[in-house]
């Protein structure tokens, strides 16, 4: 078994809207564990809250209630100083690789940022450890003295995940990393990540819409439907018998870019529920092909059923598989 | 005769920068497309490719420092790029439509949504407003908006963005065009919404037998929802023909990339990434284009390669596409 | 010429292209800043321009008209108009210049920490700003001066103070913006310490912003301290400043002699137009959207 | 958010006044006075009560309606400033509306051809508009119009001395003069008005053309004009709707204009000696007049406060998505 990396129980996260007392549900009680050496792939739409729940899991912002557990130690209610020193642990990429890094800095001192903060090197020793991350995320090293406007988004992305890895962390955690980029860039910036990932036995949090990316690089994926973890899943079993109406909707939604693959039309009706008035009960209930009155009330609670398969669903054992209903 | 025939169309950003050089940017290098009635064809290519900027330059929406400097447009025999404003506006919105990225904040913010189509329509036709209104709902209908009836007077603000795009949709169909250029039309739409939209242009574009362009640049739409795709590069076209075709058999090196690194074709760890930079559009090289990221390039790729016409009729726009 | 053939060029031709590349994108802000040097040269050498002393007294010649020994006429205590018009730009940039340097140290920090700390700090500092705006800013300023004292250093002061909100709403704002946008999340994921965040991070990305304002905020600060000196608060005649000369003059111009009080104030416009000419070339030249129909 | 800003504003004058520079017992007592007559003034005006005694007294006060009266002329000073707002108010109406119907129509116009010869003209002119000094301005118009050529009346009021106004119904000599049918006073009043309002029109219409264009030209980049232009409107359509899209925050703009105006308008009354609150107000503020300078400051703030109200409704009702609707 894999040593346990980042946990996290019953997430919850609310955002205040404007003035009055009304929230943006972002969050709703999610649990999950990052092991070290595991890519855990977490896709979901907009509104979902995937963002949010990385920038949660790494105090970014604060958690509105649950438990965040780092290396087997409880920072949720860490101060922002506390924290500080943990960060070298802890590192995150973000997806506009344009806006993620100070435009009036040099790349170099970009990189070695992170040193520069968590571990104390003589200057030469600082550039030495800059040139070989520059070289180990394949950035030409006469980027260096350049400043981010010289630089193509693909390259940036290099620098940010250069900077990421910087300090040797335990958990690297990326959200959207790929999806600004275009097609040819995001190919290189994924085998840099899967390479990282058997270098530094690091936990990678991958969060993503696309499930093409997720399928590619994750070992276990979490779909997220308005804040909910809904399917926990191995890939393989995600995409080959995926459990919740939800899962299987999106993944006849994907659209891959192969004439020969299969694809089966499941088209919800309607679109994502405002995170603000969330549905009662299961929040897919209004959009889900196989709701009864039961799913408008009762909240589901994720059931194992299958090794390490998860799905939250009150209709798994009668009707719930829709796919396999419409093709009967 | 071609619903469009774009013949060697070039467009050029040209302004002097903060050190008083005259700078000129070749962002559309001789692009060439004929697209027939029904027809839906996909241009896909990279940012920064010029898949925008065609369509733009095809109904005269350029901003400047953007301008036409050369080529052809010939839409139903009638040549766009010489046209006065007032006469392009008689063309765009009625026998051209446009559906663009951004649904929400295209439509005007203080008319109600059914107004707004009335007032498409009456722009284009004399009809009377009960005939327009009429119309309206009826188009609302068809493109999938429950309760048009209520939502004639519903303001944009009011829409989700899947409804939105539907507005749009709507109101590109008001006058039966016989072109629709659907710029990224699901981009920033959900997957489980993109589904929707794309279904739904699909089966208008059938039954009002429109030649459409979808302009995006993702290979799973284009794969699923066009007959037929031009790919870009560096503001050409450097591949075009049947979907089927150049899925199958791509011609051209860098459609053979392109193809390579989706995510399903994705190999991770096996051939080295191919990466490379788009070209600096203010200082393209002499001869093909794509030359400094082609496994292929040789000396012959300093000279402009020739349009290469393949058995299966797609045309290729490379020295190699017989190899 | 493409831009790579720059760097071979020496610095003079450099300059000079760059100096007409600007003025190219803003002709604007080219004319500012020649109106703005002529004041600066009449300012620092006005010695050398100074046909009279500019506050001695020639009784005999009380509100002559222009003549060839005086240019610009005398005044009712019998001076030189054109001098003093001349030495009225030492006070023009010697109460602007620092009171938009105070204002710029003020604001600038106040803003930064505000829009990043945020909470009740930032609160009620936005409340104060707000509640200031309430009031027309020659207003505040007279009232302000009247009250804490009407010398040259108390109007310096509090014109500094006065207008350091605007740059604190400025930097205030931009560190909003900024504070959402990635790279200063990915600061703090760094661990990087408050201090170097509102350094390293914020400030340089911010300032730019508040610098563009500086051109702007100086022509207010000349036209308001003037405004006193018209009204009698702050700078008294027989200084020769503008705004007291208009004051001087004020009940001449309905008698005939309007010599005494155009003069300083066709300097008073020149000046400030220069610098507001300036100030909206810089907004062009830094917001590529308002230039970019050429 | 009005109650505390209000309280705020009170208490920041009151503290202004009194611990500021400013020494009304030396100016009421003149250089003269003995230590007596000293300490009698100050039991006067209260001055020798601790100071939150006094800000709770002052504060009660005007709650009550009361502002206290003027330390110089012994006037009440809340009926010196109702008297005066309406003449005041005349003024800022007229120049404020002829300056917006100036500036909007010429900022649209320089908006929908940038860098056109109009724009590059009117831009230089606006932007002379911003430096030119107002009570300059002011001066300039009565040598030309009065002294030169004998148009204008001098600027002294309001309404020739020979007339005798009409009677008080909106407060405005020349609206009141058309209610009554006195054409006399009317025209006077008009003739008095053109000269203020004039410079008062021309002030304010520079930042208002500036802004109505920086405004205009956001709306014409934006994505719904594009899209107009797309589906083929007509130029007027597209010019109806880069309007409309224009207006809340044009309107906006106006409303902090206006109480930005209100400076421009005190000069400009001190150089007609115009007699309105303006004039009132800097009076009060040179001479250290305590108590009308807390009430003058407190009717501004009242002022400022109103046109913000009036501001959220107008653009209430024209703006969809505001949340009145």
């Amino acid at each position: 078994m894999r040593q346990p990396i980042l946990r996290a129980k019953n997430l919850v996260k609310r955002f205040s809207v404007g003035r009055s007392s009304s929230y943006v549900n972002a969050v709703n009680g999610v649990d999950l564990t990052i092991h070290r050496g595991e890519i855990l792939g977490m896709v979901g739409e907009s509104g979902s809250g995937k963002s949010t729940i990385g920038r949660t899991l790494l105090r970014l912002t604060d958690p509105t209630e649950g438990l965040i557990e780092f290396d087997g130690r409880d920072i949720t209610s860490l101060s922002a100083k506390e924290l500080r020193p943990l960060r070298k642990d802890m590192q995150m990429v973000f997806q506009d690789p344009w806006s993620a890094l100070n435009p009036r800095m040099k790349i170099g001192d970009l990189i070695a940022e992170p040193l520069r903060i968590h571990l104390k090197l003589s200057e030469p020793d600082l550039r030495d450890r800059t040139e070989l991350l520059a070289k180990k995320v394949r950035l030409s090293t006469e980027f260096l003295n350049r400043t981010p406007s010289a630089l193509s988004g693909g390259q940036l992305q290099r620098v940010c995940i250069a900077r990421a890895i910087a300090t040797n962390p335990k958990l690297i955690i990326l959200d959207e990393p790929t999806s600004s980029l275009d097609l040819s860039v995001r190919a290189g910036i994924l085998e840099l990540l899967m390479e990282l990932r058997e270098e530094t036995q690091a936990g990678f949090l991958f969060i993503s819409h696309d499930l093409g990316t997720i399928k590619l690089i994750s070992d276990t994926i979490a779909v997220l439907y308005l804040g909910r973890i809904v399917e926990l899943v191995p890939k393989e079993a995600l995409f080959n018998e995926p459990a919740h109406p939800y899962s299987q909707s999106l993944l006849s939604a994907h659209l891959p870019a192969d004439l020969d693959a299969p694809i089966q039309r499941l088209i919800l009706e309607g679109e994502i529920p405002s995170p603000i008035d969330l549905p009662s009960g299961c929040s897919f209930h209004t959009r889900c092909p196989a709701a009864v009155d039961v799913c408008k009330t009762a909240t589901p609670q994720p059931e194992l059923i299958a090794q390490n398969h998860h799905v939250s669903c009150l209709r798994l054992k009668d009707g719930g598989n829709i796919l396999s209903r419409q093709q009967a | 005769m071609n619903l469009l025939k774009i013949t060697d169309l070039q467009t050029h950003f040209v302004f002097h920068d903060i050190d008083n050089y005259r700078r000129e940017a070749r962002a559309l290098n001789k692009v060439n497309l004929n697209l027939n009635r029904g027809e839906i064809v996909g241009i896909v290519g990279e940012t920064g490719a010029g898949k925008s900027l065609t369509a733009q330059s095809i109904c005269g929406l350029l901003r400047p420092p953007a301008k036409v400097v050369g080529g052809s447009v010939l839409f139903l025999g009638k040549e766009l790029l010489s046209l006065a404003e007032e006469d392009l506006n008689d063309i765009r919105g009625a026998e051209i439509g446009m559906v663009v990225q951004n649904p929400k904040s295209s439509l005007d913010p203080l008319t109600r949504i059914g107004d707004q189509l009335v007032r498409i329509h009456q722009t284009h036709t004399a009809s009377a407003i009960s005939v327009a209104r009429s119309k309206a709902i009826a188009m609302m209908h068809a493109v999938g908006i429950p309760d048009p009836e209520k939502r004639f007077s519903a303001w944009p603000h009011e829409l989700s963005g899947g409804m939105a795009q539907r507005v749009l949709i709507a109101m590109a169909l008001m006058n039966e065009p016989k072109l629709l250029i659907a710029d990224e039309p699901t981009t920033g739409l959900d997957v489980t919404v993109q589904a929707q939209i794309l279904e739904l242009l699909k089966d208008l574009v059938r039954r009002f037998e429109m030649g459409t362009i979808i302009i995006t640049h993702d290979l799973g739409i284009v794969a699923h929802y066009c007959d037929k795709v031009a790919v870009m590069f560096a503001g050409e076209i450097v591949e075009y023909g049947t979907v089927t075709d150049i899925f199958r058999r791509p011609g051209h090196p860098y459609t053979k990339q392109l193809l390579a690194s989706t995510p399903e074709k994705l190999k991770l760890n096996e051939a080295g990434s191919l990466g490379g930079q788009p070209p600096d559009l203010f200082n393209l090289p002499e001869g093909c284009l794509s030359q400094d990221r082609c496994s292929l390039a040789s000396d012959q790729c300093r000279t402009p390669p020739p349009v290469i016409t393949l058995e299966t009729g797609q045309t290729v726009r490379c020295h190699f596409a017989l190899q | 010429m493409p831009p790579s053939v720059t760097h071979q060029l020496t610095w003079p031709r450099r300059t000079a292209n760059r100096v007409r590349g600007l003025s190219r994108l803003s002709p604007t802000a080219a004319a500012g800043v020649v109106i703005i040097v002529c004041f600066g040269v009449l300012a620092l050498f006005s010695e050398w321009f100074m046909t009279h002393d500019p506050v001695s007294s020639y009784p005999d010649r009380i509100l002559q008209g222009p003549s060839y020994e005086h240019w610009f006429g005398t005044d009712g205590n019998g001076m030189d108009i054109f001098s003093r018009v001349i030495y009225g730009a030492k006070f023009g940039f010697g109460i602007a210049i620092p009171a938009v340097i105070i204002a710029v140290l003020i604001g600038i920090p106040v803003g930064l920490i505000a829009g990043y700390r945020g909470g009740a700090l930032d609160e009620i500092l936005m409340r104060i700003f707000d509640g200031l705006r309430v009031f027309p800013s020659i207003i505040l300023a007279l009232a302000v001066v009247a009250a804490t004292g009407q010398s040259l250093l108390n109007v310096v002061l509090v014109l500094g103070f006065l207008d350091s909100p605007v740059f604190a709403r400025l930097v205030r704002a931009e560190v909003l913006a900024l504070r959402s946008s990635n790279f200063v999340e990915s600061a703090i994921a760094a661990g990087n310490p408050t201090w170097r965040i509102l350094f390293f991070h914020l400030l340089p990305n911010t300032i730019q912003g508040a610098m563009a304002q500086t051109a702007v905020r100086a022509a207010w600060a000349v036209r308001i301290s003037a405004t006193l000196a018209f009204l009698g608060i702050g700078i008294q005649a027989p200084t020769p400043e503008w705004g007291a000369m208009i004051r001087q003059g004020a009940e001449f111009m309905v008698t005939g002699q309007w010599w005494v009080a155009i003069f300083p104030g066709i300097a008073l416009i020149f000046l400030v137009f220069g610098l507001n000419l300036l100030g909206d070339g810089i907004q062009d030249i830094l917001d590529p959207r308002r230039r970019a129909s050429k | 958010m009005v109650l505390p800003l209000l309280i705020g504003v009170v208490f920041v004058t009151f503290m202004l006044v009194r611990v500021g520079g400013l020494d009304p017992v030396g100016l009421l007592a003149g250089p003269t006075a003995t230590a007596e007559e000293f300490t009698m003034i100050r039991k006067d005006l209260g001055l020798d009560q601790p100071l939150w005694k006094q800000f709770l007294i002052y504060g009660g006060q005007v709650i009550q309606g009361d502002l206290g009266e003027s330390w110089l002329s012994n006037r009440p000073v809340l009926e010196d400033i109702t008297t005066r707002s309406f003449i005041s108010l005349e003024l800022l109406f007229w120049g404020i509306g002829l300056g917006a119907a100036i500036g909007i129509p010429v900022g649209l116009r320089a908006a929908f051809k940038p860098n056109g010869r109009f724009d590059q003209v009117t831009r230089i002119i606006s932007l002379l508009g911003f430096s030119i000094p107002t009570y300059w301005l002011g001066l300039v118009m009565l040598f030309v119009f009065f002294y030169l050529l004998g148009w204008a009346p001098p600027g002294m009021g309001r309404i020739s001395l020979m007339v005798s106004p009409p009677q008080f119904v909106t407060g405005s000599y020349l609206i009141d003069g058309l209610i009554e049918a006195n054409w006399e006073a009317a025209n006077s009043a008009l003739t008095h008005l053109i000269l203020p309002v004039l410079c008062l029109a021309i002030v304010s219409a520079a930042p208002i053309i500036k802004q109505t264009r920086a405004i205009a030209l956001e709306v014409i980049a934006s994505d719904t004009v594009r899209y107009a232009r797309a589906c083929g409107l007509k130029i007027k359509t597209l010019r109806a709707i880069v309007f409309r899209n224009s207006a809340t925050p044009i309107i906006t703009f106006v409303g902090t204009e206006i109480t930005g105006l209100v400076g421009t308008m005190s000069l400009i009354e001190y150089v007609f000696a115009w007699g309105g609150l303006g004039q009132y107000g800097l009076n009060a503020i040179v001479r250290g007049d305590f108590t009308a300078v807390q009430g003058y400051v407190l009717t501004l703030a009242l002022f400022s406060v109103l046109i913000f109200l009036i501001v959220d409704i107008v653009v209430a009702i024209i703006e969809p998505r505001s949340q009145l609707n």
